[in-house]
């Protein structure tokens, strides 16, 4: 039995187990038994691990395994592939789908209504299936299929908690932002149709430039939405905190992901775009990394700080595409190879660490019950599991060397670094500034992730749901363990990774720089207990307050607080505007009763690109209503009366 | 046959129709309505005879015998009968036409149509009368359409329909006439629907619970007959 | 072999540098002495102070948790593993663990300001996470200004490798005062100015709560913690300084192992960073600490330094 | 055909003899599952067309039995879901008790009215039959016990008939047309079939434009279609069903049996250009004014609009595919409008009187139908697990052969009217005030109604998802049978 079918064997296995997984709950829609779910949830995770050791083999010998799974009418049919690309993108979602199976054991037990339970184990499951058949797919009509699947599901997935008037603002909004992603691609795919013939993704190098240059912003436009590039970011931080935490884990971890598996199979198999996509798609990147860090500054609420942070990342990885594309146009074979990697491995490292933070987050809201950090503290003692895999996960966003989401960044750099000798001195200018953005990115993002971390775990509990806040339960912790691992193996065996797979890259081997770090750390600890031998005990007292008495929680440092002087030295970027309202007694307007006054962030796109276009469609289809509410027939026989006249004039002089 | 100026007839006659047309869209009393309607069904019915007489084909005779009977007999004591229940003596108010602007838009109506089918006349070979007469039949059955969203009352819309009826088959009887089975069935169909429109007309002006009382004792007539 | 010279090197590297910093330590808090007309202490009073700390009971605060315990022990290792990074003395032929990328010593640097701006917030007084809020807002806005002038040198000597970038300048024969060399010595003595909260950015000698920013993360440390923290500040301000002084005069720098070319190289790299402390405490006592907000133009400055050095490179080539 | 004719009388003098109302049903559903067994017998067995009376006036064909089939099983499931919903609305008094005979006459008169129109070989007998239709309709509008039902009838045949009579107009010509190139004149369409390439195309071109106003008005196509959202508004929600799921189809059906005549000779370039413009028109009318709609059936009408629009637009492509696609469309729409009716009603029901905005827990009161409603409106937006998604897609990809401009406005229209569906149904169904206790009494789902939703949703899934082999077979003996 060769490797190939070996693993296609697999596949099938895997993707049988997980359907079977999403049926079984729906099967069963009412009953609330326990035993229902766990078994759905146990089957969707070996499915998980059996689609892991099905592409492993493909990523590693670069088989490419091709196979026709159904055909509805002759030419709409589902045929798929698995290329190296698509079975690495396979391992990315088999993986976090895989912790977040473990997690949402017990997380979906909090819930109240049974329907609602069994109904997003069944949603996830099928969540996880139209992504690894978006990523496998190689006919367009498939490609379209799940992806549209992939968005409705996510959409039931978000609309869980219906009740809350905010999630009805998210799934609104999230819902028409898939609708028109589908739409470019759509407007892509039909372009490549008409050129390339086929309806498969097949590669169309020798074009006219006009056509590849359409269906390369087209397609752009069309992944950039779903991935949440900044014009077309705005649903993101609306859909991830209404989700429920492990949804919202799946969506931002791997979800966004697909889009950016969209763009680089583009980029990489289907048409090179020309020199100004590479400058386009670098301009796209160093802008959503620096707007989603940026606005991740001003948040309070810990999801939305995620999601910001979400659309950071994505701007880092089309940073490591863009690059990709401006080298090979140069044909620089050697660093665009680094660039490609390098966004490739920080689409996965983001997707683990991301995926963790999700989780560490909704057990934090969870045991909290508030989104808010201004309302947490403390919980460093009564979560330490939590507390240490969210550090874990901040400590690898913010890049930091021992774990992967340094060593992704490294790469990029290195691009940036390297491309210096070799390009025209305006692009040299270009790589430059984007070169500087990338670095404050990265800076704010760890200054954002130590608030967050900060504020949310440690010091004193600023209120009483933090105060009483109890460790979740085993699942709960096991669920984002996985990823934290991952977190720490990646980073330390990246180079070994890397030279395993037979690419010889200029990074760092952490393997040997961890090493030494621990050999030195043994022996800084020997040395320190002997020279340290002291008569007294460690002492626990008061912290130092200049003499105050007791430390009450009022006087710690806010998250608004924390990252106000960094908001100060961004405020034009943040163009708060603050209203006042006040109430006089008198009629004169002199005496003053009360009053009200508020910093309120304004919503740049939101108010100039979303609002307007909704204001006016609204509008328009009210006018039109308007004209179609009246039950007279008078009017309507008019509007036939004068269309039958043009019809008949125009008709008698033009045919 | 004698072979008197048959065309100088029906241009007469074509005249007499429009008058009755213009008629109908400018008067207020309903019941001259009615008898417009019944003269100009008539003069439709003389046309068809005459035809007849021209090219003597069967079918033309028994088409104007049947239009006299239902056109100038039957449908108009129907309307007379069912106005009598809704009490209503005139239709007053006009609704996006004045009278006097209708009247304009028809005549500009009959030109424009008549200019437009110039076009077709030539590989249709439609000479003279024929080709006037298919053009008015298609403006006149403009005109019932301006009849029917210019004036307010209900009853006066179905006037409006008829007289529409009427320019199709006017025409019919000059570009073509159908086999006559199907000019059978479309005559009892305008009847069918007659009958609908007069009892929902009826049923718009008087209170709801009159209105299904006056259908019941309806519904028996009508289990009577079949 | 010369797997066996790279592990010789760690090791006197690692001790060298954790041996002389405190006494540059000294040495600047002497210089601003008599800057400012006193004695001061004696030279080898930061290895008394070290010694004192280590015997000293240790108190922790009974909000903090295990973070106030462990920030220490990284903050020491991350600045071993840094000064592995940074050759003192001489230069081993590049190993295959790839140590000496700058973009790996730079972030060494930023877990180790991570940990301690954590492990200020983590006492849960105002001092210490003011302290920690405003050491994030400078590195936030300075961070980027390092990587900008590391791009520029990796631009100019075009390899981003720490080990090979001095055995250019060693070998390279720029004349001294060549304007490429002069910007750059401008930018790197600004970076260790900020690295190490010298005067303009930040006051380490008050512990007045508004002032301090540096100081403000290590209050809640004690004993032997503080010791550590203590060391771990004086080995980066050495390896700022070595960053310095080996790319713009690398005399003393020797790249082949000879016993007599280590004790000179050794030597040379102390009288060497002692003319730069001296230099850092007459401006340290010459200058006034500026407002926060006033500091984002002191860094626009490097930056605009940096960017003169990649057109002065590209157009001069 | 002739056991139709029995098996029609038969129901229709059975339901005037009969006096409880559950005879009546009964007889109905009787009748409505006879004859769609027939249908199915005749599409299976049958080797068509067969052609009946002497001149050739009625005939059966593919694309007849096809719709034919469609007619009878929406007719069967109205039936069906009939008998629970008159007891609910006489209970409300909402209609009179002595009126039921007279409504379940014309009840059944109508799909049988349908039923000839479909198998009527000559145009004219078939514009005879769809007046007809018309009328029957508006009787079965006119009934219930409210005083705006009957301006809206009177209202709608107004529109129809005199459309219709314009269509008439068109024949005439056509007949003239005949009459002049090949001596005698026919109507019959097998035989026009073969005539029509010789006649002169500008004349022809004007007269399908002629019979096309008649027929466009018949299935709503937009500035004729002004009578059919008050219609479905007031109508029972067994009425509007009919008059959506089916009646559309036979005007869509007569436009395509016009256009099968005109496809290949010269003036198709000028039809197609208007139907183009007709059908983009359409579209774009009906997916604005969803937006603003307050009452769900009248916002399920728009989407019937939108979705002949599209039916409009799919058939002037002309290639056989998309006419494939097309045919696949209406039963799909079908099938969909009947539920997302059928869901409404009970919905409207459960909060009578209330408009959209203002209804509350309305997934809590009516679980089952408002699942019926969400499902109905993703197939109806094309999402992908369902029918409409395919056809969509299909009529896409054709219309990328034909231009590029036309498929882009197209597209965006979708995405407006997708947009639409989720505003509404965001305002239906997330309003949630009062908790557990003082909900509102929950209205008794009977059986009756909810046996033919599940039915409908069972059809939609398989629909989606696997096209059978014989609906394959007949669709494609459809298309090239049209000529196309």
């Amino acid at each position: 039995m060769s490797l190939d079918t070996v693993s296609l064997n697999l596949f099938i296995a895997g993707m049988v187990f997980l359907l079977s997984a999403a049926v079984l709950p729906l099967l069963f829609l009412r009953n609330g038994k326990r035993m229902l779910r766990y078994s759905s949830l146990i089957s969707a995770f070996i499915s998980c691990l059996l689609v892991v050791c099905a592409s492993l083999p493909v990523v590693v010998y670069n088989l490419k395994i091709r196979f026709v799974i159904y055909t509805i009418t002759y030419f709409f049919s589902i045929t798929c592939m698995i290329d190296r690309l698509s079975a690495f993108f396979i391992i990315l979602i088999a993986v976090v789908s895989l912790s977040v199976i473990i997690y949402s054991f017990s997380y979906i037990e909090h819930m109240i209504e049974n329907i609602k339970k069994n109904m997003i184990v069944c949603l996830i499951c099928f969540f996880i299936v139209s992504m690894i058949m978006v990523v496998i797919s190689l006919n367009m009509f498939a490609f379209l299929f799940f992806w549209e699947i992939m968005s409705i599901t996510s959409f039931f997935l978000v609309m869980s908690e219906y009740e809350k008037a905010e999630t009805k603002k998210a799934g609104l909004f999230y819902f028409i932002m898939t609708q028109l992603s589908t739409l470019f691609l759509i407007f892509g795919f039909m372009a490549i149709a008409n050129i390339s013939g086929s309806y498969n993704f097949e590669n169309l190098d020798g074009v006219s430039s006009i056509a590849v240059n359409f269906i390369f912003v087209s397609l752009f436009i069309g992944f950039g939405i779903k991935a949440g590039i900044v014009p077309f970011h705005k649903w993101l931080p609306y859909a991830h905190p209404a989700s429920p935490s492990n949804v919202s884990a799946l969506m931002s971890g791997v979800m966004i992901k697909v889009a950016v598996y969209g763009i680089v199979r583009y980029v990489v198999d289907i048409a090179q775009p020309p020199l100004w996509g590479g400058i386009f798609i670098l301009i796209m990147g160093t802008i959503s990394a620096l707007l989603g860090v940026i606005y991740a500054l001003k948040e309070h609420d810990i999801k939305r700080l995620l999601a910001y942070h979400s659309i950071e990342n994505i701007g880092i990885i089309l940073l490591g595409v863009g690059l990709f594309v401006i080298f090979t146009n140069y044909n620089l074979t050697a660093l665009a190879t680094l660039s490609i990697l390098g966004a490739l491995f920080h689409t996965i490292n983001h997707a683990i660490f991301k995926s963790l933070l999700f989780m560490a987050a909704g057990s934090v809201v969870q045991a909290t019950g508030t989104r808010n950090i201004e309302e947490m503290g403390g919980l460093v003692k009564r979560m330490p599991f939590t507390s240490s895999l969210f550090l874990v996960g901040a400590v690898s966003i913010s890049a930091l060397p021992p774990f992967n989401g340094f060593v992704s960044e490294l790469m990029i750099f290195l691009g940036f670094f390297q491309s210096g000798a070799l390009l025209s001195p305006i692009l040299e200018i270009l790589m430059f500034t984007c070169l500087s953005l990338f670095a404050l990115t990265s800076s704010l993002a760890a200054a954002c992730f130590v608030k967050a971390f900060g504020i949310t775990f440690l010091a004193m509990p600023r209120s009483d749901h933090s105060k009483n806040a109890v460790e979740v339960k085993m699942p709960m912790l096991i669920g984002p363990a996985i990823p934290a691992v991952l977190c720490v193996v990646l980073g330390v065996f990246s180079s070994r990774i890397f030279t395993f797979l037979g690419f010889d890259l200029p990074i760092p081997d952490l393997l040997v720089i961890s090493s030494i770090a621990i050999i030195s750390a043994i022996a800084v600890i020997i040395i320190v207990k002997i020279s340290g031998r002291t008569k007294y005990p460690v002492r626990i007292d008061e912290t130092w307050g200049c003499g105050i008495l007791s430390q009450n929680p009022k006087m710690e440092y806010t998250a608004s607080g924390f990252s106000e002087p960094i908001m100060d030295i961004f405020k034009p970027v943040y163009r708060t505007h603050t209203h006042i309202e006040k109430e006089y007694s008198d009629k004169h307007n002199t005496l003053f009763q009360k009053g009200f006054a508020e910093i309120r962030l304004f919503e740049i796109f939101e108010e100039y690109l979303y609002m307007p276009i909704a204001r006016f469609v609204m509008k328009i289809s009210a006018d039109l209503a308007k004209i179609q509410n009246v039950i007279e027939p008078d009017s309507y026989i008019l509007y036939t009366f004068v269309t039958f006249l043009l019809l008949l004039i125009i008709g008698g002089w033009f045919i | 046959m004698i072979n008197f100026p048959y065309e100088g007839i029906l241009s007469a006659l074509f005249v007499l129709v429009l008058v009755t047309a213009a008629f109908i869209l400018t008067r207020r009393n309903i019941l001259s309505l009615f008898t417009n309607y019944a003269m100009q069904s008539l003069f439709i019915a003389i046309i068809a005879l005459i035809l007849f007489l021209k090219e003597n084909s069967v079918t033309l005779l028994v088409l104007s015998i049947l239009t006299f009977a239902t056109r100038v007999l039957i449908i108009p004591y129907v309307i007379k009968k069912i106005q009598k229940l809704m009490r209503i003596r005139r239709d007053v108010s006009f609704h996006y036409l004045t009278p006097i602007s209708s009247l304009i838009v028809s005549i500009v109506l009959i030109i424009s149509i008549y200019y437009s089918f110039y076009k077709f006349a030539a590989n249709l070979s439609l000479a003279g009368v024929s080709y006037l007469g298919s053009t008015l039949g298609i403006s006149l059955t403009f005109i019932g359409m301006l009849v029917i969203f210019s004036r307010k009352k209900a009853i006066t819309k179905i006037v409006g329909y008829l007289v529409m009826e009427n320019g199709v088959l006017l025409f019919s009887l000059f570009f073509s006439e159908l086999p006559l089975i199907v000019e059978i069935l479309i005559i009892l169909d305008l009847i069918m629907l007659i009958l609908i429109a007069a009892i929902l007309a009826f049923g718009i002006d008087s209170t709801l619970e009159e209105f299904h009382q006056k259908i019941n004792p309806l519904q028996k007539w009508v289990k009577e007959k079949f | 072999m010369n797997d066996s010279t790279f592990v010789f090197y760690i090791i006197f590297n690692l001790f060298f540098a954790v041996i002389i910093s405190p006494f540059f330590m000294s040495l600047i808090k002497k210089v601003k002495a008599y800057c400012q007309g006193r004695k001061g202490p004696q030279l080898f009073q930061t290895y008394y102070n070290l010694m004192k700390l280590m015997k000293k009971e240790v108190v922790y605060s009974s909000t903090s948790s295990n973070i106030m315990r462990i920030t220490p022990y990284i903050n020491i290792v991350v600045i071993l593993l840094s000064s592995i990074c940074v050759p003192l003395v001489f230069i081993p032929q590049s190993s295959g663990s790839g140590f000496g990328n700058i973009i790996l010593f730079l972030y060494l640097l930023a877990l180790a300001k991570f940990f301690m701006a954590l492990s200020g917030l983590d006492a849960g007084s105002t001092f210490g996470s003011m302290g920690s809020s405003r050491e994030m807002t400078i590195s936030a806005v300075f961070e980027p200004v390092i990587i900008i002038v590391f791009a520029a040198l990796a631009f100019v000597m075009n390899t981003a490798d720490i080990y090979r970038m001095f055995t250019n300048s060693v070998n390279s024969s720029m004349p001294f005062l060549n304007p490429i060399k002069f910007l750059n010595s401008i930018s790197l003595f600004i970076i260790l100015i900020v690295e190490t909260s010298r005067c303009p950015v930040d006051n380490p000698e008050t512990h007045l709560e508004l002032t301090m920013i540096h100081e403000a993360m290590l209050l809640e440390n004690t004993g032997k913690n503080l010791a550590l923290m203590e060391l771990s500040h004086a080995i980066k301000q050495t390896l700022l300084m070595a960053l310095l002084i080996n790319l713009i005069i690398p005399y003393g720098l020797i790249t082949t192992l000879t016993f007599t070319g280590v004790i000179l190289g050794a030597f040379s790299f102390f009288v060497k960073a002692s003319i730069v402390s001296v230099i850092v405490g007459v401006l340290e006592s010459s200058i006034a600490k500026s407002r926060l907000f006033r500091l984002p133009i002191l860094f626009m400055m490097v930056f605009f330094f940096s960017f003169l050095t990649i057109l002065f490179e590209v157009f001069l080539k | 055909m002739l056991i139709y004719c029995v098996i029609g009388v038969a129901a229709l003098i059975s339901i005037l003899l009969s006096k409880s109302h559950n005879s009546m049903t009964v007889i109905s559903v009787l009748q409505s599952s006879l004859s769609l067994g027939v249908t199915a017998y005749f599409i299976l067995y049958r080797s068509l067309p067969v052609y009946y009376l002497s001149n050739r006036y009625f005939f059966m064909d593919h694309l007849g039995l096809y719709e034919t089939l469609i007619t009878w099983l929406i007719f069967l499931l109205t039936s069906i879901y009939a008998s629970g919903y008159m007891k609910h609305l006489i209970v409300l008094n909402r209609f009179k008790k002595e009126n039921l005979k007279m409504f379940y006459f014309a009840f059944n008169l109508l799909p049988i009215n349908i039923m000839f129109a479909f198998f009527s070989n000559n145009l004219a007998l078939f514009w005879v039959f769809t007046e007809l239709t018309t009328l029957v309709s508006a009787v079965l509008i006119v009934l219930p016990n409210a005083k705006d039902n009957i301006i809206i009838a009177l209202n709608y045949i107004f529109i129809a008939s005199t459309a219709m009579l314009f269509s008439f107009i068109g024949l005439i010509l056509l007949f003239g047309l005949t009459k002049n190139s090949t001596g005698t004149g026919t109507l019959n369409w097998d035989s026009l079939l073969s005539i029509v390439p010789s006649i002169s195309s500008s004349v022809l071109a004007l007269s399908i434009i002629f019979i096309f106003i008649g027929f466009a008005t018949k299935s709503g196509i937009a500035p004729f279609h002004t009578w059919l959202p008050h219609a479905h508004a007031k109508a029972p929600s067994i009425v509007s069903t009919l008059l959506s799921a089916v009646l559309l189809n036979v005007g869509i059906y007569g436009i395509i049996r016009v256009y099968a005549l005109v496809v290949h000779t010269p003036a198709a370039r000028i039809i197609s250009v208007i139907f183009f413009i007709f059908g983009l028109f359409t579209i774009a009318v009906a997916a604005l004014t969803m937006f603003s709609q307050k009452t769900i059936k009248k916002f399920i009408a728009y989407s019937s609009i939108e979705n002949m629009g599209l039916i409009l637009v799919g058939i002037a492509i002309g290639t056989p595919l998309a006419m494939f696609w097309i045919l696949f469309h209406t039963l799909a729409h079908s099938i969909s409008k009947a539920l997302l009716f059928f869901s409404a009603e009970v919905i409207q029901e459960q909060h009578e009187g209330l408009i959209i905005g203002e209804m509350s827990d309305v997934l809590r009161l009516q679980p089952f139908s408002s699942f019926c409603l969400i499902i109905g409106s993703l197939t109806v937006i094309g999402i992908p697990l369902f029918p409409v998604f395919l056809s969509k897609m299909g009529i896409v990809l054709e219309l990328a052969n034909v231009s590029y401009i036309l498929l882009s406005i197209s597209v965006i229209l979708f995405f407006i009217v997708a947009s639409a569906f989720s505003v509404v149904l965001m305002d239906i169904f997330s309003e949630k005030s009062s908790d557990d206790e003082d909900l509102p009494v929950r209205n008794a789902t009977p059986l009756t109604i909810v046996l033919p939703m599940v039915i409908l949703i069972a059809l939609i899934f398989i629909l989606g998802v696997f096209i059978p082999q014989n609906l394959n077979d007949l669709l494609i003996k459809i298309v090239s049978q049209l000529g196309i």
